[in-house]
C-alpha cells in the first residue's frame, strides 16, 4: 500500500467525521472546525489518490492549494457571521426555530 | 520502505486522533488547540506526499491563520475568554 | 466581435471590483451598465449557438483540455446566461431604489461576484473549475443574505444555516471530483464523457452520487430544502429575488449537465429518485406556502414547490427532448415570475411596513401596478395560459403522457391548484378593505422604478410563453 | 437516536468508500506527463507553479475573487464600534515581534522569488507577510483596521485587478490567459508580485477587520 493510498483512506475517514460533525454539533465554532476537517479530508483524497502509484502529480497539488485558499475564505466568512451573531445574542449557538421547517 | 510505511500509519493514526479530539473534547479552547495540532500534522502529511508547496500553505494558512482567527473568536488572544 | 464567452465572466468581475474600489453603497450605475452589456453578450452568444447549431468553445490559456480548462456554451448554457442577465438587470434597477432607504453597504460588489460566479458556472467544462465557481456563487449568495443584517439575529442565523448547507453541498461535490480525478486522471468533462461507461469502476458511481447529492442540497430539493425558506424569506427583497430566481437554478443546471453528460450511463436507473423527491417538494412546499403567515415566507415556500417541477423531468428525459424543453421553460418562467413576486412583495412590505399576509388588506387601490405584477407572476406559477409557466407544464404533461406516467400528470395538476390557492390568498386579502384603524398607518409611496421593475419581470414571465418556440429551438441544439 | 444514526451512516460511508478505493485501475489520462511535456512553454520551472498560474491559472483567478469576496462580506457584517483599539502592550511579544517581523518580510520576498523554480509563490509569501502584520497587531504595535479607506481598498484589490487586467489584455490578443511563451515568465512574476501584496493585505484583513 503506497503513501498515497494510506492518506487517501485517511482522508475518507476525515471527511466522514467532518460531515457528521457539521450535522451534529451545535457550537458554531465547532461546526466551522468540522467543516475544515471535511475539507482536509477531500484534499487528502484528491492528492493521495492521484499519487497512489507513488509519483508526485502537480495538478491535484495545485488544485489543493486553490482549495485551501477557498476554505480559509469560507472559514473567515463563517467566523464573521458567527461573531456578529455572538455580539447580538451572546452565544455561539444558532437559535432554534426555523430549522424545524422540514419536519412539519 | 517499511519504515516509511510504519511512519505513514502512525501519522495517519495521529491525524485521525487529533481530528476526533477536536470534535469531541468538551472545552472549545482545547478543541481549537487540537485543531492547530491537526493542521501541523497535516503539514507533515503533505511533506510525506511530496507536496512541499501545500505543506507551506497548510502551515501558514491552514494551521496559522485559521488557528489565529479561531483563537481570536474565542477571545483568548486578548485575555477575555468567551465560550 | 469579441468572443462573448470569456467576457461574460470578466465583465462582472471587473465591475464588482470597481464597485468595491468606489466604496460602500456605491457602484449601482456601474453594475447596471455592466449587466446591460452582459445581456447583449448573452444574446449574441445565443444567436451564435443558434446559427452554428453546435456548442462554442474557448480554451482558456490556449492549452486545451485536459491540461487546461475549457469554456463551452451550448443552447442550455446560452438560455441560462440570457435568463441570468435578463432577471438581474431589472432587479438591479429595483435594488438601486430599494437600498436608497435601507443602506446595504457592499451589495454591489457582492452582486457582481454572484453574477460572475453564475456565468462562469454556466460556461465551465471542467469539474474542478466548476467547484470553484460553486463556491464563488455560494459564498456571494450567503454574503448577500447577511448584507443589511445589522439588526436582526434571525437573518444572521438564516445566513449561517445557508452557509453550512452550501459548504456541505460543495464538500460532497469536491470529494466526488477527487474520486473522479483519482480514477481517470482528468477532470475535463469532454475527456471524461467517453471514458465513463456503464461498466465503470463502482467508485465512479459512488462519486456521481456524491456530486449529485451535494448539488441537490445546494438546489434545496426536498428534503434538503430546510435552509431555503429562512434564507430567502429573511434577506432583503432584491437579494431574495436574485437567490430564488437564479442561484438555485445554477446548481440545478449543473445537475442536468452532469446527468445528460458524463454520468448518463450510470444514473438512468435512479431517475425515479429525483422525480419522487420533486413530487414531494411540490406538495409539501405548496402546502407550507398556503399556511405561511409572512409574505416572503409564502413566496420562499413557493420556490421550494416550483423547484420540484424541475426534478420531475429526470425519468422523462429522452430523445424527443420534450422533458428538456419543459425543464428549460420552467427554469425561465419561474426565474422571471419569482423575481417579480419577491420584488412586488418587497414593495408591499415597504408600504405596509409589515411582512404579513393579512397586512396587505386594501393595497389593491393604492398599489395597482405592484399588485398586477404579483398577480401576473401568480398566473405563471399557477400555469395559466398564455404564460411561460403554462407552456412549461403543458410540455411536461405531454412528456409524461408520452410515457404513460399518469401519476406525474396528477402531481403537476395538483401543484397548479395548490399554487392557485396561495396566490389567491394574497390577492383576496389585497382587495379587502383594511381594518379602519390601520388605514392611515403608512403613507409612504414606493419609488416608481421599484413598481415598474417588478411589473416588467412579471410581464416577461407571461410573455415568454409566446416566445416558446425560440427557447425550444435553442435547446434543440444542446447536444451535450 | 438521530446522533447514533448519523454516526453509523458516516462509518458505513467511510468503510464502503475505502473498500471501493482499494482496487482502482490505472488512470486513463496521464496529466503529469502532459504537464512535463509543456513545462518549457509555461514560463516557470516549478511544475506546481506552472499548473497554478498558467495551465490552470483561470482557477486561481476565480479563487482570488473568492478571497476578495470573503473579505467584502467580513467588511459588511463586522461590527464597527468607534476607533479600533490597540491590544494591551506585552513587552515579551513586542520584543519577539521586533525580531521576527523583519525576518518574516525577508522570508516573504524569498518565497515570492523562489516560486518560479521551487516550492513557494504568491500564496505562501502573502500568508507569511499577513502573519507578520497580525503579529505586529497582537504585540500592540499596529491597530486593528476599521472600514478601509480608498488607499487600503486599492491595495486589497490590486492583485486581483492586475490579474484581471493581464487576463483581459491577453484576451484582446485572442484567448483568455494565453501567455505568449516568451513573455510568460515576466507576466507570471508581475501577477505573482501584485498577488503577494494583495493576498497579504486580504489575509491580514480577514483577521484585523474581525478583531
Amino acid at each position: 500500500m503506497s503513501t498515497g493510498t494510506i492518506f487517501a483512506c485517511t482522508g475518507v475517514i476525515l471527511f466522514a467525521m467532518g460531515v457528521a460533525g457539521v450535522i451534529l454539533l451545535d457550537h458554531l465554532l465547532r461546526r466551522i472546525l468540522a467543516f475544515n476537517l471535511m475539507g482536509s479530508g477531500a484534499f487528502l483524497v484528491l492528492v493521495g489518490l492521484g499519487q497512489r502509484a507513488g509519483h508526485p502529480d502537480p495538478v491535484p497539488q495545485a488544485m489543493v492549494l486553490t482549495g485551501i485558499v477557498v476554505a480559509v475564505a469560507a472559514t473567515a466568512l463563517a467566523l464573521a457571521l458567527a461573531r456578529r451573531l455572538f455580539a447580538l445574542t451572546g452565544g455561539y449557538v444558532l437559535p432554534p426555530g426555523d430549522a424545524r421547517d422540514g419536519d412539519g | 520502505m517499511s519504515a516509511g510505511f510504519a511512519f505513514d500509519l502512525l501519522l495517519a493514526a495521529a491525524l485521525l486522533w487529533s481530528a476526533w479530539r477536536t470534535l469531541a473534547t468538551p472545552d472549545i479552547f482545547r478543541a481549537v488547540i487540537l485543531f492547530i495540532v491537526f493542521g501541523l500534522l497535516m503539514t507533515l502529511v503533505w511533506a510525506r506526499l511530496a507536496a512541499p508547496d501545500i505543506a507551506l500553505a497548510e502551515a501558514a494558512i491552514g494551521a496559522g491563520l485559521t488557528g489565529a482567527l479561531l483563537l481570536d473568536a474565542i477571545g483568548v488572544l486578548r485575555g477575555r475568554k468567551k465560550t | 466581435m469579441a468572443d462573448p464567452l470569456p467576457w461574460l465572466i470578466l465583465l462582472p468581475l471587473l465591475w464588482a471590483t470597481g464597485a468595491f474600489l468606489l466604496g460602500p453603497a456605491r457602484g449601482a450605475r456601474l453594475a447596471i451598465a455592466g449587466t446591460a452589456v452582459q445581456l447583449w453578450l448573452a444574446f449574441a452568444l445565443a444567436a451564435k449557438v443558434g446559427a452554428e447549431r453546435t456548442a462554442l468553445h474557448h480554451p482558456v490559456g490556449g492549452w486545451g483540455a485536459p491540461l487546461g480548462i475549457d469554456l463551452a456554451a451550448d443552447g442550455l448554457a446560452a438560455l441560462l446566461l440570457i435568463l441570468t442577465q435578463l432577471v438581474a438587470l431589472p432587479l438591479f434597477v429595483y435594488a438601486r431604489g430599494y437600498f436608497a432607504a435601507a443602506a446595504a453597504s457592499w451589495f454591489w460588489p457582492l452582486a457582481g461576484f454572484l453574477l460572475a460566479g453564475m456565468n462562469a458556472l454556466f460556461l465551465s467544462a471542467d469539474l474542478f473549475n466548476l467547484y470553484v465557481t460553486l463556491e464563488l456563487v455560494g459564498l456571494a449568495a450567503v454574503g448577500l443574505v447577511a448584507v443589511g443584517g445589522q439588526a436582526a439575529g434571525g437573518q444572521l442565523a438564516a445566513a449561517l444555516r445557508y452557509l453550512f448547507a452550501t459548504l456541505v453541498g460543495a464538500g460532497f461535490y469536491l470529494l466526488g471530483v477527487a474520486l473522479i480525478y483519482g480514477t481517470y486522471g482528468t477532470v475535463s468533462i469532454a475527456s471524461l464523457t467517453p471514458l465513463i461507461a456503464a461498466d465503470a469502476p463502482p467508485v465512479v458511481g459512488f462519486a456521481a452520487g456524491l456530486m449529485l447529492a451535494g448539488l441537490m442540497v445546494k438546489t434545496a430539493l426536498f428534503p434538503f430544502h430546510y435552509w431555503l425558506p429562512p434564507a430567502h424569506g429573511g434577506a432583503p427583497a432584491p437579494v431574495s429575488a436574485l437567490l430564488s430566481a437564479l442561484v438555485v437554478k445554477a446548481s440545478f443546471y449543473l445537475i442536468l449537465r452532469l446527468w445528460l453528460g458524463p454520468f448518463a450511463p450510470l444514473v438512468q436507473a435512479a431517475a425515479w429518485l429525483p422525480a419522487l423527491l420533486g413530487a414531494a417538494a411540490i406538495l409539501w412546499g405548496s402546502w407550507r406556502a398556503i399556511r405561511a403567515e409572512r409574505l416572503k415566507e409564502l413566496v420562499a415556500w413557493s420556490t421550494v414547490a416550483q423547484l420540484g417541477y424541475l426534478f420531475l423531468i429526470f425519468p422523462l428525459l429522452g430523445d424527443d427532448r420534450l422533458a428538456l424543453h419543459a425543464g428549460g421553460m420552467q427554469v425561465v418562467s419561474h426565474g422571471l415570475a419569482k423575481a417579480a413576486m419577491f420584488a412586488a412583495v418587497g414593495v408591499l412590505i415597504q408600504v405596509t411596513g409589515r411582512d404579513a399576509v393579512h397586512a396587505v388588506a386594501g393595497v389593491a387601490v393604492r398599489l395597482p401596478v405592484t399588485l398586477l405584477a404579483f398577480g401576473l407572476a401568480g398566473v405563471t406559477l399557477m400555469g395559466l395560459p398564455p404564460s411561460g409557466g403554462f407552456l412549461a407544464k403543458w410540455l411536461l404533461i405531454d412528456a409524461a403522457l408520452a410515457r404513460g406516467r399518469w401519476d406525474m400528470v396528477i402531481v403537476i395538476l395538483a401543484g397548479g391548484l395548490l399554487a392557485a390557492a396561495y396566490v389567491f390568498r394574497v390577492l383576496r386579502q389585497a382587495f379587502l378593505l383594511p381594518p379602519s384603524g390601520e388605514r392611515r398607518r403608512v403613507e409612504r409611496r414606493p419609488a416608481a422604478p421599484l413598481e415598474w421593475a417588478a411589473f416588467a419581470l412579471a410581464a416577461a414571465s407571461v410573455l415568454v410563453g409566446l416566445r416558446g418556440m425560440e427557447i425550444v429551438r435553442l435547446l434543440g441544439g444542446s447536444a451535450s | 437516536m438521530k446522533r447514533a444514526a448519523i454516526v453509523a451512516l458516516a462509518a458505513l460511508f467511510a468503510v464502503t468508500l475505502i473498500v471501493l478505493l482499494l482496487d482502482l485501475p490505472a488512470p486513463a489520462v496521464d496529466l503529469p506527463a502532459a504537464v512535463g511535456a509543456r513545462m518549457a512553454d509555461s514560463g516557470v520551472a516549478h511544475p506546481v507553479t506552472a499548473v497554478l498560474l498558467n495551465f490552470r491559472g483561470y482557477d486561481t483567478l476565480l479563487e482570488i475573487g473568492v478571497l476578495l469576496l470573503a473579505l467584502i462580506v467580513v467588511l459588511a457584517v463586522a461590527p464597527r464600534e468607534g476607533v479600533a483599539a490597540l491590544p494591551r502592550a506585552d513587552p515579551v511579544l513586542q520584543t519577539l515581534a521586533r525580531v521576527a517581523v523583519p525576518l518574516m518580510l525577508l522570508a516573504g520576498v524569498y518565497l515570492l522569488w523562489a516560486g518560479a523554480f521551487r516550492p513557494g509563490g504568491a500564496f505562501q509569501a502573502g500568508a507569511v507577510l499577513a502573519a507578520a502584520a497580525v503579529l505586529l497587531h497582537l504585540a500592540g504595535l499596529a491597530p486593528a483596521w476599521n472600514a478601509p479607506g480608498k488607499r487600503l481598498r486599492v491595495g486589497l484589490a490590486a492583485g486581483f485587478l492586475v490579474f484581471l487586467g493581464v487576463a483581459a489584455a491577453l484576451l484582446a490578443q485572442g484567448t483568455l490567459l494565453q501567455f505568449p511563451p516568451a513573455w510568460a515568465g515576466a507576466l507570471i512574476l508581475l501577477v505573482e508580485a501584485a498577488l503577494t501584496v494583495s493576498l497579504a493585505l486580504i489575509l491580514a484583513g480577514l483577521f484585523l477587520f474581525l478583531s
